[in-house]
């Protein structure tokens, strides 16, 4: 019965939905919002900004651009909620044990020295030198290539976001392949935990400079002076730059949050 | 004939021979047989990346993500063995099944 | 855009998902869900979005699937509706 | 033009392999063997079909300018055949143990034992007890 209304009201609304199609504007239609200009320019407003990016920020890739300064105000705030649910996971699961609990089963804690092995405290080693071997060569080229990424975000499809999650499926396949307190300790809780603070704090804290300088907020051509680049438009690079090493930080530390919290349901040990 | 025709036809033959692995996942008898059927459209969506970037004529753009998938395709995979691993029908018994005990406990 | 990939792509797209919705086991469901994504992130790419299908590519090929299965693994296996 | 030719015909080759692994994880009886058809023929077409684009990049090298792009991206049309090869025989090894985790078994032809459930009389007990010890109780 449940099911009955249920699929009713799924059929309802894909009609209402697919008779919305219609509103749509047309393929190439002069007076759709797309296309009808910057606060009432003559151009329309993708052309506008596929003239105009290179010349004011000297970024090739347009959609970089767009989300990290046209548009910096939705991206910060885009950050802002990863962290959010990285925090929200954080504040349900995570169970903090006294001291004299965790002495009883204080035999885990030689899983959390860090040490990359295929034979940690599950007795299982000999299942795991496959898949061990593997991530043993895939994992710090994964790192490098988010690196590349973040870096490379400029000139090519990427940037932080991009980056951050490959930083961070490193690091949940170190969990996988060795163990979670092998990856906890090449990046332990309170190193995640403040990453991804410090990610949001660096975004701000750049709109926050331009703010200095008596600009807008996220205005990254007010820092042209700090930086010495000489121009504005090389200074907002420099700072979309900025930027995306903060959301890359946040996005890394927040999946890994996730990853660490829900396979162990916030004991942080043993696990997947 | 140019490159470009010849590699939507071959971008068509891949995604017409994934066929069968798309029978696999919807027939499929058992779980493991849809994650196989998984894998291997996994895989194939890297080559599919490369054509469609050759197609385009961009294929310094799409090669990047097309290696992005071929590092982190098997994540899912590993993460499924590591489920069954632990939680398998066969029911080894690991020293993480105490760990559970201690989990319900708390 | 490619008309004959984006036809048998978003044929292949419909029965991941409908596979998806249907299956009973949530480990399967899981691997399923990822398919749909790969699926997903070639339709993008075949219509030139970039940038967004280079984000599902990231997604989709490593946080999801491995974010799912851990849910999956300190929840129950079988759904029950 | 003879470059072409040459990866087209690499191309051809792939899909030729992928055709066979498709035949065998559609006709072959059990997850096994299902998993071995997957495995090879996928990763082998996979190689053919990139090596194919990598040589097909390489076709004008005598420009300059177009040449050190061109080489780029056929170096890492092979670096993703490297972690293709790292990844696809990974999981597929990390899929098969976990398909015999999972309760799959064999399909054996009659009169031969299934020996990776042990002795027929403890393979029923082999849902409950460790595959070790039961390895252990047999002297």
């Amino acid at each position: 019965m449940q099911k009955l209304f249920a699929t009713i009201a799924v059929i309802i609304t894909g009609a209402i939905l697919l008779n919305a199609v219609e509103d749509f504007p047309r393929f190439g239609d002069p007076h759709s919002p797309p296309n009808s200009g910057v606060s009432g320019g003559s151009v329309s407003s993708s052309v506008h900004y596929l003239q105009n990016t290179y010349l004011d920020t000297r970024v090739p890739n347009v959609v970089t651009a767009v989300l990290a300064d046209y548009r910096g105000y939705d991206t910060l705030f885009e950050t802002a909620v990863i962290l959010t649910a990285g925090i929200a996971v954080f504040a349900i699961l995570r169970v903090v044990r006294r001291k004299d609990e965790e002495e009883s089963t204080g035999s885990e804690e030689k899983a959390c020295s860090g040490e990359f092995s295929t034979s940690d405290s599950d007795g299982e080693g000999r299942h795991r030198v496959v898949v061990g071997t593997a991530c043993r060569v895939v994992v710090p080229l994964a790192q490098l290539f988010g690196f590349y990424i973040i870096a490379h975000g400029h000139p090519s499809p990427g940037g932080g976001f991009q980056g951050g999650v490959v930083l961070g499926t490193s690091f949940i396949l170190l969990a996988l392949a060795g163990g979670l307190g092998s990856a906890l300790g090449r990046l332990r809780e309170d190193m995640y935990l403040r990453l991804a603070c410090l990610g949001v704090f660096i975004y701000a804290g750049i709109g926050l400079l331009s703010l200095f300088f008596r600009r807008n907020f996220l205005d990254y051509g007010a820092l042209s002076g700090l930086l010495q680049t000489g121009g504005e438009e090389m200074a907002r690079s420099h700072g979309i730059f900025g930027v995306e090493l903060g959301v890359a930080m946040t996005v890394t530390s927040v999946m890994f949050a996730l990853f660490a919290n829900l396979s162990t349901r916030g004991e942080l040990k043993g696990g997947l | 004939m140019t490159f470009e025709h010849f590699s939507i036809g071959v971008g068509v033959a891949l995604l017409l021979l994934m066929i069968p692995a798309m029978c696999r996942i919807v027939m499929g008898p058992t779980t493991m047989d849809r994650i196989v059927g998984a894998n291997m459209v996994g895989t194939k969506t890297t080559v599919l990346l490369v054509i469609i970037g050759v197609i385009f004529g961009k294929v310094d753009m799409f090669i990047d993500f097309a290696l992005t998938y071929a590092l982190l395709n098997f994540t899912g995979a590993i993460a499924a063995a590591r489920y069954l691993r632990h939680k398998g029908r066969r029911g080894i018994v690991l020293a993480s099944t105490s760990e559970e005990s201690v989990c319900e406990r708390a | 855009m490619i008309l004959p990939l984006d036809i048998i792509l978003l044929i292949f797209l419909v029965i991941a998902a409908v596979v998806a919705l249907k299956l009973r086991d949530l480990l399967g469901a899981a691997m399923v869900f990822s398919t749909y994504g790969f699926l997903i992130c070639l339709i993008w790419a075949e219509m030139g979005a970039v940038d967004v299908a280079f984000t599902e590519a990231t997604v989709g090929a490593g946080i999801s699937g491995a974010l799912m299965i851990a849910t999956i693994f300190k929840t129950a296996r079988k759904s029950s509706d | 033009m003879v470059i072409s030719f040459l990866s087209a015909l690499l191309i051809l080759a792939g899909l030729v392999f992928f055709l066979g692994a498709g035949v065998g994880i559609l006709r072959f009886p059990d997850f096994f063997s299902r998993m071995h058809a997957a495995g090879k023929g996928d990763t082998l077409s996979t190689l053919l079909i990139i090596a194919g684009f990598a040589l097909y990049q390489m076709r004008d090298l005598g420009d300059s300018e177009a040449s050190v792009s061109a080489v780029l991206v056929a170096l890492k049309m092979l670096v993703i055949i490297a972690f293709l090869y790292i990844a696809s025989a990974t999981s597929t090894s990390a899929l098969a143990e976990a398909g015999w985790e999972d309760g799959n078994d064999p399909v054996i032809a009659p009169k031969h034992e299934n020996r990776l459930a042990g002795p027929p009389e403890s393979r029923t007990a082999a849902a409950d007890l460790n595959r070790n010890s039961t390895h252990d109780s047999q002297p």
